[in-house]
């Protein structure tokens, strides 16, 4: 492994008088795949909201590849590098699938591509997600794997140095699973650093290089899957003892 | 075919051309100048409001902005129309950047009663100016010959290329229809509209997705703007007596989001036909009907359209056709 | 002494005015606040409901304020028709607020146009022993007017809004509208039906127009478009005082009142639309979500 | 569907829009009656100043009516077609093309108040046709176009002439300080920069000058405002809300103001009247026509109001109960016009411009010349003070004595006091 893609310095996040993040500190190395666990309320979701932008966070300092984010918007941040999926997924609904994808494609990683340029690209990204057949089609008619699988896609489709995806399994049966953890190593090995947010334990174990687990808005534990699975802390976060 | 929308948009112009030179009852260039003034100002809210989903609720505001700077160079040197249109346009298109950078950063509701507030100000603050007449209105006398890069523009002896100033603004005003009908459509098919449809379906996914979402509201809002300042800076020439409560009239508000959301937001066509519509509906109501049923008419057809056609008359259409 | 008795009265009267207008926003304040109904035909409700007044008043001597108790639970009825059509058409179908907007417009000018026909055009006053009259004192050798028309709006306004304050938090209804606004999924999940809720608060906030109304016509002359006057004030005030905060609405009120009131005293009563609204805006660029509002939004 | 097909299908859809749009205004065009003679106007029948034009229109009828029945206009049948402005004057040039070239009108009339004639105004001059104005307050001082008549009885320098009367009644208070306020619109404004000539020529000192916005609902502010400033007299041009709110405001808060009024619109009115009632006591007001005995220099007027009440009584009218304050100018407009065309024996616009402006006329509103700018060449509007008001009931305003006439000299009935002493 190489040098850190993503630093995380003593990072705090407040909102009125509750403290949802405090002093988090950590990093991502590049091309690692690197999970996030934690129960419910523990500030996993609120953490990447300050990595990707749309939350400011009060104290600390969020450095990638090289460059501090500090001012940063989040368009900015996507630009740079830093791409994000949603818990729950939020596709522009008024627009097809294949428009879907050219959104970031346009914005941010093919910007000086034409037209049809942009769609063979959106294409092959499809196509590696098994979805090419419904470029065409509203995002209405989209099952739940489906629309998971398009968020996605088209964070893919920004071509960042960093995804960052959030619960994409949720709600997904066993083989589904599967099936997007494929997708994702696919493209952890063309390069892409991965931060993947979990609750599904089985995945994100079989999935991470390292992993580290938040309780409350603090950094509990951190190591690799076998350390984590084994922790006391972690295991008293989860159960609740 | 690839500049078949450019053609038709010089067709258009074309028939309104001759449209001018035959030898027709003026009411229809009434008639016409009315309903083509509100595809302009519908197209223009459209933009903003129709792509990107942000409701601004000070058309007003923004149009009596526009009239207000026409009169204002009127009683400073007499200027002409063109002037007073580009330089409308300009004015309104940096109070357009002015109330973006305080009023975009809210959402949905609070943007709409942000504007309607700026609409407000600014109607207080003309009405408190005298100098462009004021509360008290002002008359605007145009001249009788007006020249442009030295061609005698309207001569009542037929030396000029109209007979008659209603017929010249009414193609002024139809030149600036199909213009902002134009550019809706270029923003449309556009990375602009693209973006902005982006932001309409959600925001904070389209910032993700590296969407500049701030900048490309901006530019919509200024773009919405100007063009509705060039709207109402033709509109004092046109009823030579502008006042406070008319150049900010809420009919203007009410028209400018009604159009557009009964023909159909999403796309350029949709304020076309509904300003078309509406704006027919209403010009032959008030000059057929002369009582208080003309506003239930409004009224009823609004209260019609949004329920049996909630995307519009484009979109029940297109629906009806797939 | 004379600035400060002329400062003194006109914060005075500007509270009392801020009464009339929580009066006039408190109802919209639950419909648009707590619902997200843009009911923009909201003050023309209430001038119809002023209308009702002067008929009770003028044919059968019936107090105002009276009448307008009288008919609350005329509006209340209103109320749950109108959101009835409103639901089956938009609601049901979750379309964007802006359809919902044109479908209130479409509702005012048909409520004007109604009338119209039934009234005319003509200004119409009612009266009762006190309007007219005012309320004197000294104090600390100054003298203080008070109108009791606006004494009357005054109180009865903050009666209507602490009731309503006191009701929706206290009340097992009133915290199922406020759990509606934030999560309907979780009240389903309750057992309670969030249409229905819905559709009592919304007639909730209409029949706070039978009061309403009956104030309108007690301190100003009504004629059926002199709902759109308010317009812009009633949702300014429910904007600044922050959505679903029905004492943020009363506040907001009062801000405006009194901004209104010692403007006109001093400064000249043309800038006072001008200075009302730029409080709005100006808060706006700084707390977006109004001065009660909570963190999310919409 | 292809994107050719769905292309092909807009731009159907547009053209056919286009075609209904046309087709529907061009049917328009009515069948022409060429025996009536048509007279047509603007006339707000909804909208702010709806009030008074839904009164001046029935008027109208009145006059037209009369007229037939006695042999109309070159022999011919008088016909009114009229729509409704919606008190917006946007919508006037288009319904004065409508009426020129589509209904083919004969004459035109202009709409009730300034802001409704003024965008008129072109119109007329354009097709080169007489014009009469009702209640226009100086709409023809930029164009100065002979063909205009307007009814107003203000003088020849009308924002001047409208409260000259006003303030040689208010000599008799030897006032020194003068406070003027003005509402927020047109009409409004321009009584106040005439009152501001008279108030100067008369030397007094002017200590408040404000306007107030349309939409104020409460005016106790600006009356203390008023107060803290001391004035001997305190001249308000107002329009009928804030008519209404001024009035009761000064009953609330009180004011030592020896003179209170002046151009304060809408307490002419029935509903106002009588819903203020007692309140109005000691106002000292313009007004045109009130049922004082000494108003018979108006021949046939009184007649003409109680006709007026009765047609809207029988006919159950949603207008104004009374009518003093419209009626008879309504019908005089028109009345002048008839009596000009029939003089003149035939349509020729120059004729009958020339002819009106070297004739006196009488009319329901007595004697009429006009002068420059077809303004009246003497002012009439005559100054009234309300009294002895002791309830709300609207039939004590028919009588005399309530409103009676402080000037002119000629027709007095009273003579002015002050303010608080008829409170």
């Amino acid at each position: 492994m190489s040098e850190a893609l993503l630093k995380v310095e003593s990072v705090t996040k407040n909102f009125g008088g509750f403290t949802a993040l405090s002093n988090v500190t950590t990093e991502v190395l590049t091309g690692e795949r690197f999970g996030l666990i934690g129960p419910n309320g523990s500030g996993k979701t609120t953490l990447i909201n300050c990595i990707s932008g749309t939350l400011v966070n009060e104290g600390g300092n969020i450095i990638f590849d090289g460059q501090e984010l500090a001012g940063m918007k989040a368009h900015q941040r996507t630009a740079a590098g830093i791409t994000r999926t949603f818990q729950i997924p939020r596709p522009f609904h008024s627009m097809t699938i294949m428009d879907n994808l050219r959104i970031p494609i346009e914005f941010v990683s093919g910007s000086s591509s034409s037209q049809n340029e942009m769609k063979d690209q959106a294409m092959e990204i499809l196509e590696t997600m098994g979805m090419a057949e419904k470029a065409n089609e509203e995002t209405s008619g989209l099952t739940q794997i489906e629309l998971r699988k398009l968020e996605l896609a088209r964070a893919i489709a920004a071509k960042p140095k960093l995804l960052i995806s959030d619960e994409a399994m949720a709600g997904l049966t066993g083989n589904e699973v599967d099936e997007v953890l494929d997708i994702l190593i696919k493209f952890n090995e063309a390069g892409m650093t991965i931060i993947m947010i979990e609750h599904i334990m089985r995945a994100v174990m079989q999935f991470s290089h390292r992993v580290i687990c938040l309780d409350a808005g603090q950094l509990i534990a951190e190591g690799t899957p076998d350390v984590i699975v084994k922790d006391k802390g972690v295991e008293r976060a989860y159960l609740g003892v | 075919m690839r500049f078949k929308f450019e053609i038709g948009c010089v067709l258009v112009l074309l028939a309104c051309f001759i449209f001018t030179q035959a030898d027709i009852n003026r009411f229809y260039y009434f008639a016409g100048f009315a309903i083509l003034q509100y595809v302009m100002i519908s197209t223009a809210w459209n933009i903003l409001g129709g792509y990107g989903g942000y409701i601004n609720f000070g058309t007003a505001g923004f149009l009596g902005v526009g009239s207000y700077a026409a009169i204002a160079l009127i009683e400073f040197y007499g200027a002409g129309i063109i002037e007073q249109i580009v330089a409308a346009g300009i004015i309104a298109g940096f109070l357009g950047l002015a109330i973006g950078f305080f009023t975009l950063r809210l959402k949905g509701v609070y943007f709409a009663i942000a504007t309607l507030a700026l609409a407000i100000v600014l109607e207080t603050i003309v009405n408190n100016w005298d100098y462009v007449g004021g509360a008290a209105g002002v008359s605007i006398l145009p001249p009788r010959k007006p020249e442009l890069l030295g061609i005698l523009i309207v001569d009542r002896k037929g030396d000029g290329i109209f007979q008659n100033n209603k017929e010249y603004l009414f193609f002024l005003m139809a030149v600036m229809a199909v213009m902002s009908v134009w550019i809706a459509r270029t923003i449309e098919f556009g990375k602009l509209g693209r973006g902005l449809n982006a932001i309409k379906d959600n925001e904070e996914a389209a910032e993700c997705m590296g969407v500049p979402t701030l900048k490309l509201k901006l530019v919509a809002t200024v773009i919405s703007g100007a063009l509705m300042g060039m709207a109402g800076a033709i509109f004092p020439s046109y009823v030579t007596y502008v006042d406070p409560p008319t150049a900010f009239n809420l009919e203007l508000a009410v028209n400018s989001l009604a159009m557009p959301m009964i023909g159909g937001t999403f796309t350029w066509i949709g304020p076309v036909v509904g300003s078309i519509l509406l704006g027919t509906v209403q010009q032959v109501a008030i000059v057929t009907i002369s009582s208080e049923i003309n506003l239930l008419i409004i009224g009823v057809l609004l209260i019609f359209f949004v329920t049996v056609a909630p995307q519009g008359i484009v979109g029940w259409f297109m629906k009806k056709n797939k | 002494m004379e600035f400060t008795e002329l400062l003194l009265n006109a914060i005075v009267a500007g509270i009392l005015l801020g009464g009339f207008f929580a009066a006039l926003s408190i109802g919209l304040s639950i419909c648009f606040g707590l619902l997200d109904t843009v009911n923009i035909a909201h003050p023309t409700i209430i001038v119809g409901a002023a209308f009702c007044t002067f008929l009770l008043n003028d044919l059968l001597g019936i107090d105002p304020i009276l009448a307008g108790l009288i008919l609350t639970p005329v509006f209340f009825i209103l109320g749950l028709a109108i959101y009835s059509m409103y639901y089956q058409f938009f609601e049901k179908q979750s379309a964007e607020a802006l359809r919902g907007l044109a479908f209130f417009f479409g509702l005012l000018f048909i409520a004007e146009v109604l009338m119209i026909m039934a009234f005319g055009v003509d200004h119409r006053l009612v009266s009762a022993p006190y309007i007219g009259n005012s309320f004197t004192t000294a104090l600390a050798g100054m003298e203080f007017s008070i109108p009791y028309r606006l004494l009357a709006a005054f109180v009865v306004a903050s009666a209507m809004t602490v009731g309503l304050q006191v009701y929706l938090s206290k009340s097992f209804f009133g915290r199922a509208t406020s759990a509606v606004h934030q999560d309907g999924m979780a009240l389903s999940l309750m057992g309670v039906d969030p249409v229905m809720v819905k559709r009592i608060a919304f007639a909730l906030g209409l029949a706070t127009c039978g009061l309403a109304g009956a104030l309108m016509i007690i301190v100003i002359p009504i004629e059926p478009a002199v709902g759109r006057f308010f317009i812009g004030n009633v949702f300014a005030i429910v904007v600044l005082g922050g959505l679903g905060s029905i004492s943020g609405t009363l506040v907001a009120a009062f801000i405006l009142g009194i901004a209104e009131s010692v403007v006109s005293t001093f400064f000249g009563p043309s800038w006072a639309p001008a200075v009302s609204f730029a409080i709005l805006l100006g808060v706006l660029a700084f707390k977006p979500t109004g001065l009660f509002g909570s963190g999310d939004t919409r | 569907m292809t994107r050719f097909l769905k292309s092909r299908m807009r731009s159907v859809m547009l053209v056919a829009l286009f075609a209904a749009a046309f087709s529907l205004i061009t049917t328009l065009s009515p069948v022409a009656q060429a025996k009536n003679i048509k007279i047509g106007f603007s006339m707000a029948l909804t909208g702010a100043l709806a009030g008074g034009g839904k009164q001046a229109l029935e008027a109208m009828k009145i006059w037209r009516d009369d007229i037939n029945a006695k042999g109309g206009m070159l022999g011919r049948q008088v016909e009114l077609k009229y729509y409704d402005d919606q008190t917006n004057p946007k919508n006037v040039p288009g319904i004065y093309a409508k009426l020129l070239d589509v209904d083919k009108v004969d004459f035109i009339v202009s709409g009730y108040g300034t802001n409704l004639i003024a965008p008129a105004m072109p119109v007329a001059i354009d097709r080169d046709v007489v014009f009469m104005g009702l209640f226009g307050m100086n709409n023809n001082k930029k164009w100065k176009y002979e063909k205009y008549f307007q009814i107003l009885p203000a003088g020849p320098d009308p924002a001047v002439g409208f409260s000259e009367n006003w303030f040689k009644a208010i000599e008799t208070f030897k006032p020194k300080t003068i406070a003027l306020l003005s509402a927020d619109a047109g009409f409004a404004r321009n009584l106040k920069e005439g009152a501001i000539t008279n108030a100067k020529r008369a030397g007094y000192e002017i200590v408040y000058n404000q306007n107030y916005p349309p939409k104020t609902a409460d005016f106790t502010p600006i009356v203390r405002a008023v107060n803290a400033k001391k004035p001997d007299i305190f001249y308000i041009a107002s329009y009928p809300n804030g008519s209404a709110g001024l009035v009761r405001a000064i009953a609330e808060v009180g004011t030592d103001a020896k003179a209170v009024g002046g151009g304060m619109v809408g307490l002419q009115f029935s509903g106002l009247m009588a819903g203020l009632g007692p309140n109005l006591n000691g106002i000292l007001n313009y007004d045109f026509y009130v049922p004082e005995p000494t108003m018979a220099l108006y021949p046939g007027a009184s007649e003409l109001i109680e006709r007026y009440q009765n047609k809207v009584k029988t006919e159950g009218l949603k207008t104004d109960a009374l009518g003093y304050y419209l009626v008879p100018w309504a019908y005089a407009y028109l009345d002048i016009l008839g009596q000009a065309v029939n003089a003149v024996g035939k349509i020729d616009h120059d004729a009958i411009a020339e002819y009106i402006h070297k004739t006196e006329f009488t009319s329901v509103v007595g004697k009429v010349a006009f002068g420059d700018n077809g303004e009246w060449t003497t002012s009439r509007t005559i100054v009234v003070q309300y009294q002895n008001i002791k309830n709300n009931d609207l039939s004590q305003f028919a009588q005399p004595g309530v409103r009676k006439i402080m000037y002119p000299a000629d027709i007095k009935t009273g003579s002015p006091v002050t303010f608080n002493s008829l409170r």
